[in-house]
């Protein structure tokens, strides 16, 4: 059984800091404000569900497991027939309430998770999968074990092929022996075969809506794009898929008729109440046209390969997947991540690239140096730009993304 | 299975049985003598009086079909003589050699076998073993039937395919000295045991009768030599089992033929492209190979990736996640063995 | 892997010793108890020097049975051509004999002077055919009679050697030929 | 053809007429808390310099922090591109343009074609801008041309390591009170500020003439301190303060 990080002193952190009144965070309905803006009426759902997500009740049949990054098989969840939730969250309000709990100069993802596990948020959640990915994540495992039971997962730093695949199948493998003997389902390779071919059915209807994006940005916008991908955290994947149709099928026949310059945003996620970097982006007159993010692309665009379809070549086909081909830069990534930005940019023809640094996330940043040489080097605009949740620097913001688009058309012409 | 698999069991299935029960099923195509004649391939069979000739009555454990093939000739693929009612081909190309060479046939009747054997593995390099061959085939199936049992795969080192391949060409030497040492003259009454070594011990000549029905003649102990021969076609069809068994594919580093072939793939007409931006290390294609190789997980440059134990099955092809990013040309000229996803077509439009 | 080399090194040597076997049939005669079989065995060139290097088996119980060789013919190097071979059998025991004729082969059992018993003829390689058209393997005679032009034949020299340049120049300029669309 | 180009800035609000490219009338005014009506005033003034009425100009191009709230605007433009149109209008040739504004200091490359090749804005922190030099100018009781004065005569500038300008008051004050020399302190300042931007210069291309242009421009011991810290010969346009309202103008 995973050992519990801070045995002796659980008590002692959940007396002090015992829950807070409930944050009420009206953010969230100013953020539902979005939903006029989409014009496809398939995507009322999506918006609905996102009410629904926070009346979550424990429902006696089916148990959630949180987890927080894309290196987290969900295959594997799924196939023990447990209901996975992502809880990456890049609420305001919640790092507000995060700031009681640790000090201020903290990755503000971490503060608004910690606020969220300690005002118990999450309650109906059994067991939280914690990656050790970047170093406040490791520190984060510690933080939640008073409140929840936690897995910690830890695929090192080195994503090369090569040297870890067995250390990363043992690692999984290890995972899955965990959730089978912990929830009694004997999951096995018919299991883990369905799982994979519902996030495969997944993969290939999120690349007909990438692709579709890139041809017209305009009629599924950066909002609804983006307002899909969060509901993709806790929305069971059946569901998800159907919906994610009707949106394409609805979209297909639509033609873009913006002129704008589209735009790649790479860099840390985009996650739904945090949509400042979109909107900012929409009065600069920049259309986004493709991402590469950890919670959108890196996720969904590579399908799980099997060739060896016993359970142990499964799990194996799945650590390929999750880690040696996930674009965290947790990971030794940086050379994948510049291939995939200049990649993407001159085969669909894209105008910039944005680059959007978390503030206090040093894993993103220490990146761009190296990127924005390279990109100068490849005559490709690119903008890197440091923010945070909060809404003070949308001035700031605009006048860098209004010179980014002078700079775009003046170099158009 | 993705759209490069499926035409490719396709060809290997129809591969096997042209190859396996071309005897049947081209009865009446069978060259007659005269044909043979006019034919631009001259008729190389043994010297008039050499020992070889009485071995080779019906069933005898050279030629347990007795009937000749189809067309005379040796294509670079593992196909046999033992293949039943005689089969399409005559035999592999190892075969032809020290066949030859126990016979001393002169070089100018060899020309015209060896420069078709040279044009096909010019035009398709490898590709014989991995679409063509009915020996691979067969591995392939067990190699299915361990996936359907759930047996999980035994990956084999770098290292250890570097020792198969060599063991494969100390065969190899073997058996070509054995049969120019059984041709001189003074040493020719041990024709009758030492004709064609390597096919004694091939693991094919148990197999391809089996195809037809007919009794392999598995053991053979009457002198010391003969039950040698057979115990070591156990010994090495037993290594073929398990080797096709456990780990995919691990007989073809050591199949002789297969190696021959492997010398004219680098510069053969399937060239297979890697175009290294597009690359995200995402291992696909070296954990997909059924040869283990990693090469095209490891280049950084825009190269082609073709290596000496490539079969060229495009497996690392299909798999790749990364539109565009390994692709292979036939002569320059990209070709597609599969249909486009829809997802594709899209982004065919936005370029 | 180096065992399994190993193996087949070790197979490989069982070789060094080689014998060769001409079974014997005959028919048994109606009379019983003792008996001799006599008859001329032929031996391939160069596989047996003298005439102890032959001896007699029963198969059944793979035991040498006493025998009397005479050498008649030679091969002009030396080597036993035929050789006539006597030995006692008996009408009781139905048994199958064997000559074993190789360098590695000890006769132990010899006997000089027959005793007076009837002699049964037998043939040798179970051919059945009378003693006279024992077809002789003399061994590869390197003849080649032409039945084709030969000219024909040398041009495919030039093909190949050019397919030869072609595969090697290719493998060479592996980099070059990458052109990226 | 007349223009009027207006640099609605967070400290200061420029306005600039001109005809066929070059400046005939200039004016500025303190942009305080209704920018609004200090651009309609600081318009007119100009104007009146100029002699011509509202009616004559053909074209408004508002800039600035403020440009979407001047209503009487036909084009807005950001205020990097505009300096950069100025600069390669007066330089016409290659170069990295420092503005230290009010509320942030800019640093601009452009190539040999006026094209903006990259641009680095430090606007999150008030150290090293124009707001900052005021704070500490009212510390040492003048203005920020008092101060400019004060750090020429300065013979061993004070290292000042406080980054953040809160801190750095704090640190001024204690300095004076162990009666350290006011022209060290000021020149101490000068050295904080010209290695912050010293550092976001060196991101550019080396090879290229710098051009110093803003608020900042107007201070000679600024422009001391830069060149000895990052050893390159800054170029000042004349009416450096202008440029930016200029280059509005110039771009449509």
């Amino acid at each position: 059984m995973q050992k519990k990080f801070l045995n002796k002193y659980n008590e002692i952190i959940l007396k002090n800091l015992s829950s807070k009144k409930p944050f009420l965070n009206d953010e969230f309905e100013q953020a539902l404000k979005y939903r006029l803006k989409s014009g496809l009426s398939s995507m009322d759902d999506f918006y609905k569900a996102i009410e629904s997500n926070f009346r979550i009740e424990k429902t006696q049949k089916d148990r959630y497991i949180g987890y927080f990054c894309s290196i987290v098989p969900e295959e594997l969840l799924i196939a023990c027939c447990l209901k996975p939730v992502r809880l990456c969250c890049e609420e305001y309000a919640w790092t507000n309430a995060g700031e009681e709990i640790l000090p201020g100069d903290i990755c503000p993802v971490i503060k608004s998770i910690c606020g969220k596990f300690y005002n118990n948020v999450y309650d109906y959640l059994d067991l939280v999968i914690v990656p050790g990915t970047c170093d406040p994540k490791t520190k984060l495992a510690e933080l939640l074990s008073p409140v929840k039971e936690i897995y910690f997962l830890d695929p090192g730093r080195n994503s090369d092929y090569l040297d870890n695949v067995d250390k990363w199948t043992a690692l999984y493998t290890k995972f899955f022996e965990f959730l089978k003997q912990k929830f009694q389902c004997n999951a096995g390779r018919k299991q883990l075969l369905n799982a994979c071919k519902l996030t495969n059915k997944r993969t290939e209807i999120f690349k007909k809506i990438y692709e579709l994006r890139i041809k017209s940005p305009d009629v599924i916008n950066a909002f609804d794009y983006y307002v899909m991908i969060y509901v993709s955290f806790f929305m069971d994947i059946e569901q998800w898929n159907n919906m994610a149709e009707k949106v394409y099928d609805e979209a297909k026949e639509k033609h873009s008729l913006s002129k704008k310059p589209k735009i790649l945003l790479a860099g840390s996620p985009v996650i739904f109440p945090n949509f400042k970097i979109l909107d900012v982006l929409q009065q600069a007159e920049l259309e986004i046209s493709s991402d590469i993010q950890c919670t959108s692309f890196g996720r969904f665009y590579n399908p799980v390969v099997i060739d060896e379809d016993t359970e142990s070549g499964i799990i194996r086909a799945l650590t390929l997947k999750n880690i040696a081909g996930s674009i965290c830069p947790c990971l030794l990534n940086l050379e994948k991540m510049v291939n995939l930005i200049i990649d993407t940019v001159n085969q669909y023809k894209l105008d910039g690239v944005v680059y959007y640094n978390l503030r206090l996330c040093q894993v993103f940043e220490t990146q761009t140096t190296v990127i924005r040489q390279v990109l100068k080097e490849n005559k490709i605009p690119f903008l890197s730009v440091k923010s945070d949740f909060g809404k003070e620097d949308i001035g700031q913001l605009k006048t860098r993304f209004e010179a980014f688009r002078e700079i775009i058309q003046s170099g158009k012409e | 299975m993705n759209k490069i698999s499926i035409s490719r069991r396709i060809v290997q299935v129809i591969c096997l049985i042209l190859l396996v029960y071309g005897g049947y099923i081209f009865k009446d195509w069978k060259q007659s003598a005269e044909a043979q004649k006019q034919s631009i391939f001259p008729s190389l069979n043994a010297p008039e009086g050499s020992i070889s000739t009485t071995k080779f009555e019906k069933g005898s454990i050279l030629w347990p079909s007795g009937a000749t093939p189809v067309i005379e000739n040796y294509p670079p693929t593992l196909v046999c003589r033992f293949n039943p009612n005689g089969g399409m081909f005559k035999a592999c190309i190892l075969h032809f050699f020290s066949e030859n060479l126990t016979w001393r046939t002169s070089i100018k009747y060899l020309l015209p076998y060896i420069t078709l054997f040279v044009l096909l593995c010019f035009l398709f390099g490898r590709a014989w073993c991995g679409w063509v061959c009915p020996i691979g085939t067969v591995g392939d199936f067990l190699t299915f039937l361990r996936r359907k049992m759930n047996i999980p795969v035994k990956r084999f080192p770098a290292n250890f395919r570097m020792n198969l391949s060599f063991t494969g060409y100390v065969l190899m030497v073997i058996a070509l000295t054995i049969s120019t040492l059984i041709g001189m003259p003074n040493l020719a009454r041990y024709q009758c045991y030492w004709f064609l070594p390597y096919c004694q011990i091939c693991p094919a000549r148990l197999i391809c009768p089996m195809f037809g029905l007919i009794k392999p003649n598995w053991k053979d102990f009457s002198t010391g030599i003969t039950t040698t021969f057979t115990i070591l076609a156990w010994i090495v069809l037993g290594f073929f089992i398990a080797a096709f068994y456990w780990g995919r594919r691990v007989w073809c580093h050591m199949c002789p033929v297969g190696l021959i072939n492997s010398w004219f793939n680098k510069g053969c007409g399937i060239e297979l492209h890697k175009k290294a931006v597009k690359c995200i290390k995402c291992g696909y294609c070296a954990d997909v190979c059924p040869m283990g190789l990693t090469k095209m997980y490891e280049i950084d440059k825009d190269t082609i990736y073709n290596q000496t134990g490539c079969i060229m099955c495009m497996r690392c092809i299909e798999v790749c996640p990364r539109k565009g990013c390994l692709s292979v040309k036939f002569f320059g000229k990209k070709f597609f063995l599969r249909r486009k996803t829809d997802a594709e077509k899209v982004s065919q439009q936005v370029q | 892997m180096k065992k399994f080399i190993f193996l087949l090194f070790l197979c490989g040597c069982s070789f060094l010793f080689c014998s060769e076997k001409i079974d014997i049939s005959f028919e048994y005669p109606d009379i019983n108890g003792d008996f001799y079989v006599s008859g001329t065995a032929f031996f391939p060139p160069s596989s047996v020097f003298s005439s102890d290097h032959i001896l007699v088996m029963d198969m059944a119980t793979k035991k040498e049975v006493p025998s009397k060789i005479t050498v008649s013919e030679k091969w002009p190097d030396g080597s036993i051509l035929s050789a006539e071979i006597i030995f006692p059998a008996n009408t009781s025991k139905k048994i199958h004999y064997a000559i074993f004729y190789g360098n590695e082969i000890k006769r132990s059992k010899i006997f000089s002077e027959p005793a007076v018993l009837p002699t049964v003829d037998f043939f040798t390689g179970g051919t059945g055919r009378t003693a006279e058209n024992i077809d002789v393997n003399v061994g590869q005679i390197n003849v080649r009679v032409d039945k084709s032009i030969s000219i024909r034949y040398w041009w495919y020299v030039l093909p190949l050697l050019v397919l030869i340049f072609l595969t090697v120049y290719r493998s060479l300029t592996i980099n070059r030929r990458h052109k990226s669309e | 053809m007349l223009k009027a180009g207006i640099d609605i800035g967070s400290v200061m609000t420029k306005c600039v007429i001109v005809r066929d490219e070059t400046v005939i009338a200039r004016a500025i005014g303190r942009s305080g808390t209704m920018p609004e009506i200090i651009a309609e005033k600081v318009l007119k003034e100009a104007l009146s310099q100029a002699e011509l009425d509202y009616s004559d100009l053909d074209k408004i191009v508002s800039t600035g922090y403020g440009r979407h709230i001047f209503s009487k605007a036909h084009f807005t433009i950001t205020e990097i591109s505009a300096v950069a149109k100025a600069v390669f209008h007066i330089m016409k040739t290659g170069c990295l343009i420092i503005d230290v504004g009010g509320q942030d200091t800019k640093t601009i490359e452009i190539d040999g074609s006026g094209e903006i090749v990259d641009f680095l804005m430090n606007d999150k922190c008030a150290a090293g801008t124009g707001r900052f030099l005021e704070m500490m100018a009212g510390v040492l009781e003048t203005d920020i041309y008092g101060l400019g004065k004060l750090a020429l005569q300065a013979d061993k500038p004070v290292l000042l390591n406080a980054t953040c300008s809160v801190f750095a008051e704090s640190e001024v004050v204690s300095l004076i009170a162990h009666n350290e020399k006011k022209e060290n302190i000021a020149a101490g300042l000068f050295n904080a500020i010209a290695s912050r931007i010293a550092t976001m210069m060196a991101h550019f291309n080396k090879n290229v003439p710098v051009v110093f242009c803003g608020g900042g421009a107007n201070i000679p011991a600024l422009k001391n301190s830069i060149e000895k810290i990052s050893n390159r010969k800054l170029e000042i346009p004349e009416y450096p303060q202008f440029l930016v309202a200029f280059g509005s103008a110039l771009t449509f």
